[in-house]
């Protein structure tokens, strides 16, 4: 692996009592890359984005980012060193409006009018400028991913991870959502979590698909999608 | 007509969401409907059921009125939900969860239960485990395997196909093209997942602030272009 | 002439309520009688009175009450002695003369106010020595966690020791203690020929109880210093309370002409319904008399004067019998009682007349240093 | 040796003791998540009901077994319908409400009955253990307590009925999307949890203070049981009530019951220390 | 919230009011009235330290009676050790300042979740409450003062002008002092609240992982809140130690705990001018009680809550801020502020 890894895990293991969600995973992401990570319902994919953020402690090995050994940070010590995290049930907070929840996301490092303008610019950009003033707790399912992934935008973290962005999300708006990845990928490296393989399609090119906890395999789109392993376990017959 | 929805408004306090909805679906019909973020897809799936008051409009279900019905009783004469984000009993294990779905089973318990488990394989070794603890996906199964417990006669099926794996998407298409053929099922579908919709719905709504704009044929929403101009216009 | 103001300040509702109920019906008559007689100074009486709810706060509150807006000239009232020493600085500050008419610890000196209840010195000491002559040396003490409870368990343990016995164990139980089971077992292992209790409150009242279930009823006697202050006579069944020995400075069974006119009378205008009218009561009835008395002596009602007239050794034949106030201490100096319960009455064996509250005596004399106003926490000496 | 005995029968008479209290709490606490700041008036009721009907002629046994947790469960069934069932989803106003409801029913027994009510004593008599006497009485106490633990854990673990109560508590609208009434469901919760409650009362009646506010001397026992106990509302409360029961009996008989009681308030303390989710959140996660 | 107790318009008219009370009470009431309102504006003090941990912070504090006990006690001793009023006052409040971030530090580092924190703050009342008691006898005693056990401390020295032990503040005074302390702790609590520290406050009321998820520790800004909730009672303990010259255990019972509860839930959680106002009206009821004969006071006050939970669910001030929001449309405001973040 390149000598500049962003994220390094090695040997990661996850247990709750009798199962094991994730199982001695090696993985590793540079400065800047795009992954998308694939795998079975309960493979363990949300499990890994939780030791990544410290909101679980890994059973075995270690997780270092940008060299810090995070293996046992807490999680706003971890999202303090730059990675944001867009959880697959939304994590939002409902008693706010839109924009106070992209506030409180803003002005962690940044002065007041600063934060304002990151808020006002992440609305514009995500088209949630007309729901600004609302509670996000009674947005429709789909918005409130937005409002989510807008918290994560206007933290302006270096590694950002998504646990399935489009999903609920209605065709055009899966485009567009893979639109502003790839914006948000020229500046920054994400990880992303999707079933949905139009989408993967449209964004992947390095890909890491996971079973049972382990790591299946992890190779350019084309290959992964035309892996027959993966076929198996996953795709099922509609390779699509 | 087993669904006979007229003019039908509902909303969030003084919210007003719903504004007149008609729609009707026979017996074995599988509706199909696509609509925006925050168009009121769910909304509608909830006044459906009775989780939000009419407040104008009619709502007929296999002949009786149920338009003031409280959500158990509708569930009572037979209309089953799926919701979005699954309301799985989190504290309670799976197999509690399928008994639950039970309560209204014709069958007994456990040959109901075995019933499901053999359309659902994957929850079988799922069974003990708190349903908190599921995945995502495996969370939608178990909603879903929970609901066709009661073998209900309208299922309003609430984005199913959110968060599962490919695989799986096409099994239950199977397995509700199965239970189509088997039990006389009938299903209104909110769904993102076109391929998903075009495979089962034989009719498609598309619904646009609070209200449904047009029907078309599943064959015609396979064609993206069409879809655009359909839904297209952003919230 | 504008009437005279009188302010009750007792608690009639809250765990308290079923003692100050009868403290102010005992002075609704007494007032009424002065005001069929024509009222003080040819002056009618207006008894202004407020339910402090068993709440301190209230206490305090109500005492501003009573002298910035009603602007009494006496007040009468307290049960327990956090409410006075809650209300004591209050009246001390807007100069009103004040009454506190319950028995409590002893050691108050404080010029602006009177103690008509009875002093450990008056009762524990004739209790305590009763109680080791006629049942036996060895002595078990119970007695509520508070400073009440703590003081009478010192005055136990002293007078105990001085009529030659021993204390095997003190112990003292927070008021919201229910369960006395483990005491009770201690109790039984210590083999005490008798138990001095002190507990206070309707939550104790279950010691009795658990007592009795044990079946320790009658095996081992119990003198107390509070039983009945809290109606223990009325909850308890007879075969549970039969033989438990109190001192008080009055029982409603008293069969003296004015016990039993001061009895009828509150029964006649309140039923035979209001609680047991025990010592607060009938020190609050004298104590109001005293006033009066005073008052008519000095001419007025301001407050200088009256003391002066109080302290002139003034004294009263009320229910009680002849009370008497002692004006180094501004204590009273009454008979106290001995009784015995005998199926949920008081039969009263004995009686000692004219005690003195010497325990305050020996720290406190308003006649050398009228400026003193505090309580004293009376040092007893007792052997480890 | 004796002694030792003694000891430990007042021990399990202690947990007893908070089993009673706190078991319809837990219940009503634990399944709907309602403070009921009248639980301590509950109990008192409970009391009263046996106490009065006892005074009136009605068989000790039945006031205790029968009366009592059915005079106080209608009343609960009467609250429920009257007040709390407005006010589901809203545990700050069911505060508010249970609040007023205590000092309602505490002074609308003062009014009824006055400050003091002739209570009855205990039946049954005492036992020898040795040399000592005890109360065969406690003895019955700890059979109902046993019983009040069983009964409610077996109901939520093998009936449907605790099936239904558990997951309508967890999440009412999908229950009722699956054919549950959830009103239904409170109603009854609330008004079992009531019945237990009185039935404690009415067991600690002849061991008690009966008096309007004698319900303050046990709600803070009964809530940091209830809740020490933590998520596994039955198994907690049963195995906090053993704890703490234990530590404040042993320390009351060998210090004082000052030191007793503040002792078990810091067991209190250090056990949610060591277990932030209460006793059940760590161990027997999945038992109720 | 309706805007119209939000926003700077807002503040302006609460302050006004409050100084309008300032100067009017005094000249349409006597003396007692006066004092009468001083203990309520304690109390009000008082209400607002839970109104602000528990309505903003999110933390369930049953106990908080614990840190107006201690500021009553802290006030006491030192008035009577040190002579003057200036320092016990600062220890009034420095006192159970500390003492709310030790136990903060307990609890909230020690990972204990929302239903056991009131647990615990109840039950280290109940211990305060306890030990106090058992201070009876000469031998407790801190310098000169003794604690006094169960009958508590009487006869506490009252504030006095800086420097001067001598010049006690007159009830009057007293009054102005106590509200002036009343509008200073409101409006402190605003500014705190609008700031940056009081926004991530409120985030963390409404979703812990999400605020950790970017990158703040609730653990820290609990624990200020707490502290500061502690310090602010502690005031109140002090005020109300002076207005009455006198404290005693009783400032630790949990039926005072209960009481701060109620005044909270009564004017509406989540709110500031709520607690007060609930503060009170209760206070107000329960005087009110005592002075009449007819009806048994619980009675009386168990029947009005009652009515009024049933009749004004969403407390008093939310109640009030909705009618007015029907008749005044809201104003369209700018900038990131919000309606749930700047409080009445
Ligand atoms: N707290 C837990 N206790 C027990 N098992 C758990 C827990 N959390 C997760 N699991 C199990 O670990 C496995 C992985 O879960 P995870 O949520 O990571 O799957 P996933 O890859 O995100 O699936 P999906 O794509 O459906 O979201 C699942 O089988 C799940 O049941
Ligand atoms: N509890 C609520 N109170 C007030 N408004 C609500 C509430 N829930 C949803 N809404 C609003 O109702 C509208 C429709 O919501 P709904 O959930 O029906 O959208 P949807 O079509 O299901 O969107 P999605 O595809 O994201 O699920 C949205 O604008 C949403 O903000
Ligand atoms: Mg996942
Ligand atoms: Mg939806």
């Amino acid at each position: 692996m390149s000598g500049t890894a962003l994220l390094q895990a090695s040997g990661v293991s996850k247990r709750f009592g009798g199962v094991t969600a994730v199982d001695t995973v090696d993985f590793s992401l540079a400065e800047g890359e795009l992954r998308c990570l694939i795998g079975p319902n309960g493979a363990g994919k949300s499990t890994f984005f939780k030791l990544l953020t410290g909101q679980l402690a890994p059973s075995t090995g270690t997780i270092k980012f940008r060299g810090h050994d995070v293996t046992h940070a807490k999680t706003h010590e971890i999202a303090r060193l730059g990675v944001g995290i867009k959880t697959q049930i939304p994590n939002v907070f409902n008693g706010l409006i839109v924009r106070e929840n992209l506030y409180v996301s803003a002005i962690r490092i940044n002065k007041p009018a600063r934060a304002r303008a990151i808020v006002d610019e992440v609305l514009a950009r995500l088209a949630l400028t007309d729901i600004a003033d609302r509670l996000v707790g009674v947005l429709a399912h789909g918005q409130r991913q937005w409002v989510e992934i807008g918290a994560v935008l206007a933290q302006e973290p270096d590694l950002i991870l998504l646990d399935e962005p489009a999903a609920g999300m209605t065709h055009e708006e899966v485009a567009r959502t893979a639109q502003l990845i790839r914006e948000i990928n020229r500046t920054k490296a994400l990880i992303v979590v999707e079933h949905d393989m139009q989408f993967i399609r449209m964004i992947a090119k390095q890909v890491t698909v996971f079973n049972q906890g382990r790591i299946l395999v992890e190779d350019n789109v084309e290959h992964v999608l035309a892996n027959q392993a993966v076929r198996d376990v996953y795709l099922g017959k509609r390779a699509a | 007509m087993m669904l006979d929805v007229s003019g039908l408004c509902a909303g969030y306090g003084q919210i007003p969401i719903l504004t007149g909805i008609d729609l009707a679906v026979s017996p074995g019909g599988f509706v199909g409907v696509l609509g925006h973020n925050g168009m009121g897809k769910t909304t509608l799936l909830k006044a459906l059921m009775g989780y939000l008051p009419a407040t104008a409009g009619r709502v007929r279900f296999d002949g009786t009125d149920i338009t003031h019905l409280p959500p158990a009783s509708r569930a009572k004469l037979g209309l089953g939900y799926v919701p979005q984000g699954r309301d799985i009993f989190s504290s309670l294990s799976v197999h509690e969860n399928l008994r639950m779905g039970c309560l209204l089973a014709k069958t007994d318990e456990s040959t109901t239960i075995e019933r499901v488990l053999s359309d659902f394989p994957r929850l079988t070794r799922l069974l003990d485990r708190p349903g908190g603890a599921l995945s995502g996906g495996e969370q939608q199964l178990l909603a879903l395997a929970r609901c066709l417990c009661g073998s209900p006669k309208l299922i309003l099926l609430d984005e199913p196909t959110e968060g599962i794996q490919p695989s799986i998407v096409d099994e239950i298409i199977e397995t509700l093209h199965k239970l189509r053929q088997t039990q006389a099922l009938t299903m209104i579908l909110v769904e993102q997942d076109l391929h998903f919709i075009a495979d089962l719905a034989d009719t498609v709504l598309i619904i646009q602030k609070g209200t449904i704009t047009r029907e078309v044929t599943p064959q015609q929403i396979s064609d993206p272009a069409l879809i655009a101009e359909f839904v297209g216009m952003g919230p | 002439a504008a009437p005279i103001k009188v302010g009750s300040l007792v608690d009639l509702s809250g765990p308290l309520g079923t003692t100050g109920q009868p403290m102010l019906d005992a002075l609704k008559i007494a007032v009424e009688a002065h005001n069929k007689a024509g009222g003080l100074l040819g002056r009618q009486i207006d008894l202004i009175n407020y339910d402090t709810q068993s709440s301190i706060q209230l206490y305090s509150q109500y005492a501003q009450a009573l002298a910035l807006k009603d602007r009494v000239d006496v007040v009468l009232g307290g049960i327990t002695s956090a409410s006075r020493e809650a209300i004591r600085p209050v009246f001390d500050r807007y100069k009103v003369l004040y009454f506190y008419n319950t028995f409590y610890e002893g050691g108050v000196c404080d010029r602006d106010i009177f103690c008509t209840g009875t002093t450990p010195a008056q009762t524990v000491q004739k209790l305590v020595s009763y109680a080791t002559k006629t049942w036996g040396k060895k002595v078990y003490i119970i007695a509520a966690d508070y400073n009440y409870g703590h003081i009478t368990a010192k005055w136990m343990t002293k007078y105990t020791q001085d009529d030659g016995g021993t204390v095997m164990a003190t112990e003292f139980f927070p008021l919201d203690v229910t369960n006395f089971n483990a005491t009770i077992s201690k109790i039984q292992s210590e083999k005490p020929d008798l138990i001095l209790s002190a507990l206070v409150g309707s939550n104790h009242t279950a010691f009795y109880r658990q007592w009795g279930a044990a079946g320790m009823s009658g095996k081992i006697p119990i003198a107390s210093t509070t039983f009945g202050i809290v109606n223990e006579m009325a909850t308890l069944q007879a075969k549970e309370s039969n033989g438990i020995i109190t001192a008080f400075g009055y029982y409603q069974e008293l069969q003296t002409p004015a016990s039993v006119a001061f009895v009828d009378a509150i029964h006649k205008q309140f039923g035979a319904g209001v609680p047991y009218i025990g010592e607060p009561a009938a020190c609050t009835y004298e104590a109001f008399n005293l006033w009066a008395e005073a008052v008519k002596k000095s001419g007025t009602v301001t407050r200088m004067p009256v003391i002066k007239a109080l302290d002139s050794g003034l004294s009263f034949d009320g229910p009680t019998g002849k009370v008497t106030i002692d004006p180094a201490t501004q204590h009273c100096i009454r008979n106290v009682y001995l009784a015995k319960a005998v199926d949920k009455k008081w039969d009263v064996f004995k009686t000692f007349p004219n005690q003195t509250p010497s325990d305050t005596a020996s720290v406190c004399n308003l006649i050398k240093h009228p400026n003193i106003d505090k309580q004293f926490v009376i040092d007893v000496k007792t052997k480890a | 040796m004796a002694l030792l005995g003694l000891i430990l029968f007042n021990i399990i008479n202690g947990i007893a003791v908070l089993v009673l209290i706190s078991i319809g709490l837990a219940v009503i606490y634990g399944m709907m998540r309602i403070i009921n700041l009248a639980h301590g008036e509950f109990l008192m009721l409970g009391a009263y009901a046996t106490v009065l009907s006892t005074n009136a002629g009605v068989n000790l046994w039945v006031s205790i077994l029968i009366v009592s947790p059915i005079v106080v469960g209608l009343f609960g069934l009467l609250v429920e319908r009257c007040i709390i069932r407005f006010l589901y989803g809203r545990l700050i106003d069911t505060m508010l409400a249970t609040w007023g409801l205590s000092l309602f029913m505490i002074g609308g027994i003062t009014t009824l009955f006055g400050t003091t009510v002739e209570g009855v004593s205990a039946p049954l008599g005492a036992f020898n253990i040795g040399p000592y006497h005890a109360s065969l009485y406690s003895v019955f106490s700890i059979a109902v307590a046993a019983a009040m633990l069983g009964g409610v854990w077996s109901v939520l673990r093998f009936t449907k009925f605790g099936l239904i109560v558990r997951a309508t508590m967890q999440n009412p609208p999908m229950a009722a999307a699956l054919g549950v009434a959830p009103n239904r469901i409170y109603m009854l919760t609330f008004a079992l949890g009531a019945a237990l409650t009185g039935l404690a009362g009415g067991v600690l009646a002849p061991v008690a203070g009966v008096a309007p506010g004698m319900g303050a001397a046990y709600i803070a026992k009964a809530f940091i049981t209830v809740i020490g106990g933590g998520a596994a509302i039955v198994t907690g409360s049963g195995l906090a009530s053993a704890l703490f029961g234990t530590i404040d009996q042993i320390v009351t008989f060998q210090t004082t019951p000052v030191i007793g009681q503040v002792a078990l308030l810091i067991a209190a303390i250090i056990m949610i220390r060591i277990l932030p989710q209460g006793i059940t959140g760590r161990f027997f996660r999945r038992s109720l | 919230m309706s805007p119209l107790f939000t926003g700077r318009a807002g503040f302006a008219l609460v302050i006004a009011a409050g100084v309008i009370v300032t100067i009017a009470l005094p000249l349409i009431d006597g003396m007692f009235g006066l004092v009468q309102a001083t203990v309520f504006i304690a109390m009000a003090v008082l209400a607002l330290s839970l109104g602000f941990i528990w309505g903003f912070g999110g933390i369930m504090c049953f106990g908080q009676s614990a840190f107006f006990g201690l500021g009553g006690y802290a006030y006491a001793i030192a008035a009577i050790d040190f002579g003057g009023s200036s320092w016990a006052v600062l220890l009034a409040i420095a006192v159970p300042a500390a003492f709310a971030a030790m136990l903060g530090y307990f609890m909230f580092y020690g990972r204990i979740s929302d239903a056991y924190m009131g647990v615990i703050t109840l039950t280290v009342a109940v211990i305060l409450y306890n030990v106090m008691n058992s201070t009876s006898g000469s031998q407790y005693h801190i310098g000169a003062a003794e604690l006094g056990g169960f009958n508590g401390m009487p006869s506490v020295p009252p504030i006095n002008l800086p420097g001067d032990p001598s010049a006690a503040l007159s009830p009057l005074q007293f009054f102005i002092l106590s509200m002036i302390l009343l509008m200073a702790v409101y409006t402190g609590l605003r500014l705190l609240l609008a700031s940056r520290f009081g926004r991530v406050l409120v985030a963390i009321r409404e979703n812990e992982t999400r605020a950790m998820l970017l990158g703040y520790d609730p653990r820290f800004y609990k624990l200020v809140a707490f502290a500061i909730g502690g310090g602010i009672a502690g005031l109140s303990g002090c005020l109300f130690t002076n207005w009455g010259g006198f404290i005693s255990p009783t400032a630790f019972s949990l039926a005072q705990s209960a009481q701060i509860i109620i005044f909270v839930l009564l004017g509406g959680i989540g709110t500031l001018l709520g607690p007060i106002m609930g503060a009170v009206a209760i206070e107000y009821l329960i005087t009110l009680t005592g002075t009449q004969h007819r009806f048994d006071a619980n009675l009386i006050l168990g029947v009005i809550l009652l009515g009024f939970v049933l009749l004004v669910p969403q407390g008093v001030v939310p109640a009030i801020a909705a009618q007015l929001a029907r008749v005044i449309p809201a104003r369209r405001r700018a900038g990131a502020s919000s309606q749930t973040v700047t409080a009445p």
